[in-house]
């Protein structure tokens, strides 16, 4: 079970390409930081795994599904990714609410289920009822995670997830990541915070100037 | 040819005079006459090359509004010579109701489109501005452009993250409905939130109903030859048809 | 009089409200765009207009209509210049609702919604008649066509399809600024000059203890 | 100097029946000061501006607040109840809100706040000329303020308050965006701004507190957990570790 992209390439119309001759595979169970400068096509990698973008030139697989082939609401339903504003997804009235969003869409058995043990794990539970632009913002940003690991796909995408998190929010995203450890997901996050998650990543994949380096965990090439 | 946005008003004012004082006749000339001026006359080409572009294909879609309108009414005014034409009988009532129309409609709209595409809509707020519109107004305008700056990509950007959660954004119309909401939604919320801190950020810089406040741009805004020349034309226009027989 | 309606404007948008005016505006310009996107059969781009009526109040609704009108002709829409005052009276009678309260329950919503869309037909159908000789080059012509087909005059027609259409697109846009500004969180709704539109008296008696 | 600031006995709601963000709160910040008020996410620090620069209750007509707030020997009883611009001036926490969006240089953009005082153009002219020198905003002056980095739209956001000369200087987490070098020149800044103005700043991190305040007060659920100068600061910090991220600091 693995993501694998091969020979990658990807420009937005009329302009220079954002990542060129990416291949890489992104095996079960790692935990990768994906590391670079602003503009260095961290974001864009996050959307192509979804299927959001499309590959220009080359092909991603995700768990053997053709991205290019395959609608983002299926692939939705193996890879979860979560953004930088917290304010591009919130809608709901309640944090209940927005968490079970995902999983619903999704069709999953037990969507009540999934939502809750997110809601517990990131400390939200106390605030089910409570409207989420009445959260502080690190608490939002954590109810976007939280919304993201209730989806109960095997891969979690997280862009710049740590940016903005106080003290207390950043021991209960660690927790809830040791927590998690058991359920043997894949996490891909995209991080300037090395330090944070450090202890916890066994890989980086790092961006440069449109390519991709990676390091660490088991690397094959095809 | 230096024209302040107030001549430019003065000339727009005269040419909607005459789409709807006039015959419809003078109103097709008139458009003619527009499509030169954009052309030929430096202060009406369009500013952006965006506006350039987009005018052909709403100029055509005005001139076909125009010539289905015609037909149209042609089929169902019925009253009149018949004209069989390609096998639809067409009623004199109707197409001249449909021309006269027709015609107006689109001097009205390209004369706007010549107008509006030869300015900047910060520039005419503030030109307005200095003619008496009232502060708040322009405020309100200039923040709508900010504001119209910012949407597409939040909405691209809230796209992405409500299909990245699977929302149903291609299936049945009460589902869509449904993701309109989804997409509306946090749209709505974030922008309420913006606007609150944008007014509070403002009240915090002494900003208050009432406030002197002078816009930058937009040149001279005063009266030329050419605009109070412009003022008469449509007082001729308008008084023309009560004095000839 | 002018004064009196520059003096209630700037009432209703103290504070957050010039903003939030804009970005009605914005919103107006938007949505419709949205909803066609999404192959909404709707017009609903009254959303701003509407949420202006009922967050700020009537005269603020009237200046997000009107401007929104006159910024979509800026844009490359000229023909929305002519519809200026079906959206001022949008404003004005939804306006007129929140302040009678009708935004606070689902049960009056839902009547406002169909009373909007009749008065925005009873406005609109002369200016689509005598302006446009009943044709807008969209979907809704084939039924202008019909009703003149079956022998009732231009206006008739017009109105007919006006009372066809618009009643169900305003009780969705109605419908919709309700669940939004149900949805806003108190501390929001009350920065509002309209607050008070949206708020319940149960909701009423849960702020101010009691 | 600037005004020193004594808030006594402030209890405050955002609504009659909901949960006090502060109760009993007392807290003393020295007239010329450079104050950080550090704290995590939904401890107050945020509503205490708003409290101080007058917003919160010129906002909030559903608050409840119980107490007095002292700025310079000016009571307000139980705070203040509208926005006392150009005394105390507050910069919001995002500076792509704090611009205003109707101006299009950086200039006019700063002159706007001088026009709202009804200030005459000539007043104007120099007062913005002088403070475009100050936060090296010259060559930036004909520039669009939307189209500058996060840094220079920060001291912007910050200069469009500063030229009206307020006693009292808020920020709301100031050094939230900022890359260490922007971070830096805004301590600079700052620092100069002191003794003649008194400073107070919100940050979840002490690293620019740190560099910047004389003063520490960190707070939790309303209430002051630590209080003191640099060094007590220091000596304390790690017992703060539950409150505030200590990792990776070089102490």
């Amino acid at each position: 079970m693995s993501i694998v992209f091969d020979d990658v390439h990807f420009a937005y119309p009329e302009s220079d390409p954002v990542l060129r001759d990416v291949t890489c595979e992104i095996n079960s169970g790692e935990f990768l930081l994906l590391t670079g400068d602003n503009g260095s096509g961290k974001s864009t990698f996050l959307r192509l795994l979804n299927g959001l973008l499309k590959p220009s030139k080359g092909s991603i697989a995700v768990e053997g599904m053709d991205t290019r082939e395959t609608a983002t609401s299926q692939l939705a339903a193996v890879v979860a990714v979560t953004f930088q504003h917290p304010s591009d997804q919130i809608f709901a009235s309640t944090v209940r609410a927005e968490v079970r969003f995902g999983p619903k869409n999704l069709g999953r058995s037990n969507p009540d289920e999934l939502a809750e043990k997110a809601l517990d794990l990131f400390g939200l539970t106390a605030y089910a009822d409570t409207h989420p632009y009445d959260l502080p913002a690190s608490h939002r940003r954590l109810l976007t995670i939280a919304s993201a690991v209730a989806m109960g796909t095997p891969y979690l995408a997280f862009d710049e997830p740590s940016v903005h998190l106080s003290q207390p929010e950043r021991r209960i995203f660690l927790d809830a990541l040791e927590a998690l450890r058991p359920e043997k997901r894949t996490y891909l996050i995209v991080t300037h915070d090395t330090g944070f998650f450090r202890p916890l990543s066994t890989g980086e994949i790092v961006f440069r100037d449109g390519t991709v380096k990676r390091s660490g965990g088991v690397e094959r090439s095809s | 040819m230096g024209l302040s946005i107030s001549d430019k008003l003065c000339i727009l004012v005269f040419f909607l005079t005459v789409a709807l004082a006039a015959p419809a006749e003078a109103a097709i000339v008139s458009v003619i006459i527009v499509l030169l001026g954009r052309r030929l006359a430096p202060p009406f080409r369009p500013l952006a090359q965006a506006s350039g572009r987009r005018f052909l294909p709403v100029f055509l879609s005005l001139v076909l509004l125009a010539f289905v309108m015609t037909i149209v009414n042609g089929l169902l005014l019925q009253e009149g010579k018949v004209f069989i034409v390609a096998g639809l009988p067409l009623y004199e009532a109707g197409i001249r109701f449909g021309v006269k129309t027709g015609s107006r409609l689109l001097l009205i709209a390209t004369s706007l489109l010549v107008f509006f595409g030869s300015v900047t809509i910060p520039h005419l707020a503030s030109s307005l501005h200095r003619a008496g519109l009232p502060t708040q107004i322009v405020m309100t305008v200039l923040l709508t452009v900010h504001f119209l700056e910012t949407i597409p990509e939040r909405i691209t950007r809230i796209f992405s993250a409500q299909e990245a959660r699977g929302a149903p954004v291609r299936s049945r119309l009460d589902r869509r409905l449904k993701s309109f909401l989804s997409i509306l939604s946090p749209l709505i919320l974030s922008g309420i939130v913006e606007s609150i801190d944008r007014g509070t950020a403002l009240e915090l810089r002494g900003y208050h109903a009432g406030t002197r406040l002078e816009f930058e741009g937009g040149g001279e805004s005063r009266l030329s030859g050419i605009g109070r020349l412009f003022i008469v034309l449509s007082l001729i226009v308008i008084i023309l048809p009560w004095v000839l027989p | 009089m002018w004064t009196t309606i520059r003096r209630q404007f700037d009432k209703e948008v103290e504070g957050a409200g010039l903003p939030f005016v804009a970005f009605c505006i914005a919103l107006n310009l938007t949505s419709g765009q949205l909803a066609a996107g999404l192959k909404i059969p709707l017009y609903l781009d009254s959303i701003g207009t509407v949420l202006a009526a009922v967050l700020c109040g009537p005269w603020s609704a009237i200046v997000a209509g009107s401007l929104s009108n006159i910024l979509a002709s800026a844009l490359g829409n000229p023909a929305m210049m002519f519809f200026i005052p079906v959206v001022a009276v949008i404003g004005a009678f939804s306006g007129f609702l929140a302040r009678k309260g009708w935004f606070r329950f689902w049960y009056l919503v839902v009547p406002g919604g169909i009373l909007q869309g009749l008065v925005a037909a009873v406005v609109s159908a002369p200016i689509a008649a005598y302006v446009f000789g009943g044709v807008m080059l969209s979907g809704t012509d084939v039924l202008v066509l019909y009703f003149r087909s079956v022998g009732n005059t231009l206006l008739e027609s017009v109105f007919y399809q006006g009372i066809s259409s618009d009643p169900v697109d305003k009780t969705v846009t109605y419908l919709i600024v309700y669940i939004l500004c149900r949805n806003l969180p108190l501390r929001l709704l009350q920065r509002f000059n309209g607050g008070n539109n949206v708020l319940t008296p149960a909701m009423l008696r849960s702020i101010h203890g009691s | 100097m600037g005004p020193s600031v004594v808030v006594t006995g402030l209890t405050f709601r955002y609504f009659a029946a909901s949960k006090p963000v502060f109760s009993s709160y007392r807290v003393n910040i020295p007239g010329g000061s450079r104050c950080a008020i550090l704290g995590p996410a939904g401890a107050g620090k945020t509503t205490f501006l708003e409290i101080l620069s007058g917003a919160a209750a010129s906002h909030y007509k559903t608050a409840v607040a119980e107490g007095t707030v002292t700025i310079g020997g000016e009571q307000h009883t139980p705070i203040p109840l509208e926005v006392l611009f150009p005394r105390v001036g507050l910069v919001l926490q995002d500076p792509s809100v704090q611009i205003s969006g109707i101006r299009t240089t950086v200039r006019s953009e700063i002159e706007f706040t001088l026009e709202n005082l009804g200030m005459e153009y000539k007043a104007r002219a120099g007062k913005v000329a002088n403070i475009l020198e100050r936060f090296s905003l010259t060559h930036l002056a004909n520039r669009h303020p939307y189209k500058l980095s996060g840094g220079e739209m920060q001291r912007v956001a910050l200069a469009s308050i500063v030229v009206a000369e307020p006693e009292l200087l808020l920020l709301d987490e100031p050094a939230n965006a900022l890359d260490a070098r922007s971070r830096k020149e805004l301590s600079e800044l700052l620092r100069l701004l002191s003794p003649a103005t008194t400073i107070v700043f919100t940050d979840y991190t002490p690293e620019f507190a740190l560099e910047t305040a004389d003063r520490f007060i960190l707070l939790s659920n309303g209430t002051t957990r630590f209080e003191g100068t640099r060094d007590e600061f220091l000596k304390a910090l790690s017992s703060l570790s539950d409150l505030l991220p200590t990792e990776g600091m070089a102490l």
